[in-house]
């Protein structure tokens, strides 16, 4: 029997409102589509009417998980177009930052992964522990999502010893923690039997399709913009870059909790090198007229943006590329020929972060701006109403 | 592979604390320099409107009430705020008069009844020998 | 006055009250130790402890609105959350700690009941199939096929499992299987496998994690009971927290010694037992992750179907070597 | 290969075909006719091991639109640049020598109004269904005017 069924815009084992057609014959899917649209806030369009302060608190609402990615990469453009040098205790400070968000996401992920394969305690104790660097985020930034740390020209809160010790002492907790998944991840045989194998993307078809991030290191494509493109700190630190070669979602799994392993040992090199002195430099308002193209390793891949200046106060133009954008046809290839089973967990292995990668189309407009309550008894009206005028559609075809 | 390679772990913690707390009777306390809910110092500002220019979220709003006065009116849009506290990062006057707090429990059930209001004097700059701490005008209270 | 008696034992005792009440806190039971293993409180506002949460959960459902979607089969719809209810409180009825007289067989224990109960306890799944299928929802649908899929998987390892001890002991009727390994503690050892077996077949028959494959959330919403919801999800409920009593009063029937000691010391035998095997039904819930429907089938019929047999083997060569 | 030497391989290579601009290390700015654009691409791809395509940019210029493919190897980061009148705004895809442009170039096609010429999927990608034809948003004569909020009771 052959059907289509759909997984989103509202499902539950998508955070974020997604469509993805499935064409399946049994339990086998033949064919998949998938369909954006449905977290559409114009963020491209509304960064050209904001000043470059504005837009760094903008830029990091882009994503509500790798918030810092966003705005890092959005600033280290702008430090460039005006032709900053920023101190190099700020640097070291955004770039913590960078490398705690890095181990919340992945360890965030590797909770949703375990959830998706119906692993819930594993996923309670990883969330548990990624409690640890959200409190440490919150202590240093002040809030535990939107960190608002980044100032153009540098940082907005200095470190004191007390934190250190505390970021120190988080980070050898976490790293005890971490071994201890990677050995249950890769032993514990009903999680082993569901993420094996599953989802293939081969090397050839990384390339092809353009994969980025952890997505494309679990299949042998060593690339890492903190390597092969050393921003600010990254040439400093003594770093490899994680990869393995099953091609699989084990494979990305691996990946991740070792450049979480990895970001232990960046955060503690950072830690002991941490230099003195101002955490930022003055900054002009306006930027010359001129272009960059700012690059930066997010935990789900690279991001980039590129930003003209007009010589005002505001960007001429502000490009956004998520990672997640970047994957969504590698997600296709991976699920043709898998289980329903494995939509979740195939899915979920790229690390989606829809709203990133949909940040940039229309502004939502609220009709008319005003707000009314309306009953129960009327919504319903309303809805029955509307079911009345759109009977049943059997068979209906995706309007596309 | 290990057969029940989870076992020991969940055997350790049955009998132990829970992680969870039972947050809306036991609260944990935020950490020092929580980025909460802005106010504002009406006694101290000089409406130079820095913060309404820098705010990303455009939850600021400072309007004349008296010319003649200086008298002026802001609002602070508590439902549109996204507690980046660039204001505070703003506001030239020292001792600040945009001021965040760690309130984080403001939930309301209309958003309109999120935003604070301060009507006041404009305060006048004094020279540096003078102390900060003494009122420049009559404060006007937050209606709120 | 018979008549008062029989209205009172389906009613109250050990009918559809107790069950309910007992169901319920087993369930509370479960859901407790399923957080504490991961660390977290569980219920704790409704009642002490939170021990009230079911009960509450179970009549706010009871008071959400019912839909009944359009295209759905809708008498067999309506009809079956109240059937498979009936159908577990029947077998609930069957358990020897109600009808511990021996010598007594009456319409509650009878010779061949243990087969009337696994059978009645099959009939759940099937109703979960026709539910599926009934309210023609996408999800529904695979989740109907995958309920079936599996119960060719577990059923026959369940059933082996069960009976062989039931062989070992001579008798078709639960309380005479029961009183037998009373009368010989020693050879529960030998069930061991069995009883092993028993437990995870049981954990798939209850759709429980690494099984929870018909319902499994994240892949097809909520799988067989998609479209159900109010008094009908309530009902649907109930039913599988019944299932879940009476399955392990079951193994605990035959696996575990029975409930010895008349009425009363027997209700506390058959509470602490099933409290156990629940026990090990959360754990398997809480060190697993779940399975593919393709590797239940695989590992049904490649581990547990031998393993059953084997215990089979060893239950008739040990009958043959004491007779 | 440092930037210089990039450059005047690149140059003997392509010939006139491309301007080559380089205000950063590492960043290359090239710039091609839309004829060109599919030719210069393969000859990257083919020659220079430009494989990885992370987005296409769209800027609105006034009288034409720009595009910007930005490219990255291991050492340098190619950024290909072409403009295209703003009255006939099309150019040839690109997904015959890069499968992985399909969404970026669904994406240009949606925020500019540009035409893609074979594009495999030439379906929306971002804007939703009921969205009116001929409006782009992210060019610069687009703009949305926000509805003043209104407060139920008068009081703002």
């Amino acid at each position: 029997m052959k059907f289509q069924i759909p997984i989103g815009p509202q499902h539950p084992a998508l955070k974020e409102p997604i469509s993805l057609r499935m064409t399946v014959e049994g339990e086998v899917i033949t064919d998949a589509d998938i369909r954006l649209g449905y977290n559409h806030r114009g963020v491209e369009k509304v960064a050209e009417g904001k000043n470059y302060i504005q837009n760094i608190y903008l830029t990091e609402r882009i994503c509500g998980i790798c918030s810092h990615s966003h705005s890092t990469c959005f600033v280290q453009g702008v430090e460039k177009l005006m032709e900053l040098e920023p101190p190099k205790r700020g640097m070291y400070i955004r770039y913590l930052v960078s490398e705690l968000e890095r181990i919340h996401s992945h360890l965030l992920w590797l909770g949703v992964a375990g959830h998706e394969a119906g692993f819930d305690s594993f996923f309670m104790y990883v969330w548990r522990d990624r409690e640890i660097v959200m409190d440490l985020l919150e202590m240093i930034t002040g809030n535990r999502v939107h960190y608002a740390i980044n100032t153009v020209g540098g940082v907005r809160r200095d470190l004191d010893e007390a934190q250190k010790a505390k970021i120190l002492e988080g980070v050898a907790t976490l790293r005890k923690r971490s071994e201890y998944y990677l050995d249950l991840g890769a032993n514990e045989p009903s999680f082993v039997a569901r993420i094996a194998g599953v989802g293939l993307l081969s090397l050839e078809q990384v390339i092809s399709l353009c994969a980025v991030g952890p997505t494309a290191r679990a299949s042998g494509w060593d690339r890492d913009v903190r390597k092969e493109d050393p921003y600010a700190v990254y040439d400093e630190l003594d770093f490899e870059v994680a990869t393995a070669d099953t091609c699989d979602v084990l494979g990305r799994v691996v990946v991740r909790i070792k450049e979480v392993l990895e970001a232990y040992k960046m955060i503690e090199q950072m830690m002991k090198n941490l230099p003195d002195g101002d955490i930022a430099c003055k900054a002009p308002r306006k930027a010359k007229p001129g272009e960059v193209v700012s690059r930066y390793e997010a935990p789900r891949g690279e991001n980039i943006h590129y930003i003209k200046a007009n010589g005002t106060d505001k960007p001429e133009r502000l490009k956004v590329r998520a990672p997640t954008l970047g994957n969504y046809p590698a997600t296709v290839e991976m699920l043709k020929n898998g289980f329903i089973a494995d939509i979740p967990l195939i899915f979920a292995a790229i690390d989606p972060c829809i709203c990133c990668a949909e940040r940039a189309v229309t502004l939502v407009s609220a009709r008319t701006g005003e707000e009314s309550v309306v009953s129960t008894a009327e919504l319903r009206k309303l809805a029955l109403a509307r079911t009345k005028n759109a009977p049943v559609k059997r068979n209906a075809v995706w309007p596309l | 592979m290990r057969i029940a390679a989870f076992l020991p772990e969940l055997l350790r913690h049955l009998f132990k604390k829970p992680a969870t707390i039972d947050y809306p009777f036991k609260k944990i306390a935020v950490p020092p320099g929580f980025r909460g809910t802005p106010y504002l110092r009406p006694e101290l500002c000089i409406v130079c409107k820095a913060c309404e220019r820098d705010c990303p979220a455009e939850a600021i709003e400072i309007s004349d009430v008296d010319p003649a006065e200086k008298r002026f009116r802001m609002i602070i849009h508590n439902d549109r705020c996204i507690h980046c506290a660039q204001c505070v990062d703003s506001c030239p006057t020292n001792p600040k008069a945009m001021q965040i707090d760690n309130l984080h429990e403001i939930a309301a059930d209309d958003r309109h009844k999120l935003k604070a209001e301060w009507i006041y004097v404009r305060a006048v700059i004094k020279p540096k020998a003078a102390a900060p701490a003494a009122p420049a005008a009559p404060a006007a209270e937050p209606k709120a | 006055m018979a008549v008062v008696r029989t209205f009172l034992y389906l009613l109250v005792y050990p009918g559809i009250l107790f069950l309910f009440v007992y169901s319920t806190f087993c369930e509370w039971y479960d859901r407790k130790v399923y957080a504490r293993l991961q660390n977290r409180m569980g219920p704790t506002h409704t009642g002490r402890f939170g021990i009230l949460q079911p009960i509450a959960d179970f009549f706010k459902l009871m008071a959400k609105e019912d839909v009944v979607p359009e295209a759905a089969d809708k008498g067999l719809f309506n009809v079956l959350p109240a059937i498979s209810l009936a159908v577990v409180t029947t077998a609930g009825l069957l358990l020897p700690v109600w009808n511990f007289d021996l010598a007594g067989p009456n319409w509650t224990s009878f010779s061949g009941d243990i087969i009337v109960m696994l059978y009645l306890l099959s009939l759940p799944t099937l109703i979960l199939f026709l539910a599926a299928w009934s309210s023609t929802n996408l999800f529904s649908t695979i989740g109907g096929a995958r309920v079936l899929t599996m119960l060719f998987g577990y059923e026959v390892p369940l059933f082996l499992a069960v009976l062989s001890p039931a062989i070992l002991a001579d008798s078709w009727r639960l309380a005479e299987i029961a009183a037998f390994y009373q009368a010989k503690p020693l050879l529960l050892i030998v069930n061991i496998v069995g009883f092993v077996v028993a437990v995870i077949a049981v954990q798939a028959k209850l759709e429980r994690t690494p099984f929870d494959i018909p319902h499994a959330e994240t892949e097809i919403v909520g799988g067989t009971l998609t479209e159900y919801s109010g008094k009908k999800l309530a009902l649907f409920r109930l039913t599988i927290d019944i299932e879940m009593v009476v399955a392990s009063g079951l193994l605990a029937a035959v696996f575990l010694g029975g409930f010895p000691g008349g009425p009363f010391v027997g209700l506390l035998h058959f509470i602490v037992k099933t409290l156990f095997v629940i026990f090990l039904l959360s754990l398997i819930r809480a060190m697993t992750s779940r399975i593919r429907i393709d590797q239940v089938v695989s590992f049904a019929w490649k581990v547990l179907a031998p393993l059953a047999v084997l215990q089979l083997l060893a239950t008739i060569l040990l009958k043959g070597f004491l007779s | 290969m440092t930037d210089a030497e990039l450059i005047d391989k690149l140059k003997a290579d392509l010939g006139d075909r491309v301007e080559i601009a380089n205000p950063a290390r590492r960043r290359l700015f090239l710039k091609v006719a839309p004829g060109d654009l599919v030719a210069v691409t393969t000859r990257l791809r083919d020659a220079y091991g430009v494989v990885l395509l992370s987005t296409i940019s769209g800027v609105d210029l006034g009288t034409a639109f720009e595009i910007i493919y930005h490219f990255s190897t291991p050492e340098h980061d190619f950024n290909l640049r072409t403009e295209i009148p703003r009255d006939d705004p099309r150019v040839a895809t690109i997904t015959t020598v890069i499968p992985g442009a399909i969404l970026y170039e669904r994406e240009v096609q949606d925020m500019f109004g540009i035409v893609v010429d074979g594009i495999p999927d030439g379906r929306r990608l971002l804007l939703s269904d009921d969205w009116p034809e001929g409006q782009h948003p992210l060019r610069k004569d687009w703009t949305h005017d926000r509805p003043k909020e209104v407060i139920p009771g008068g009081q703002s």
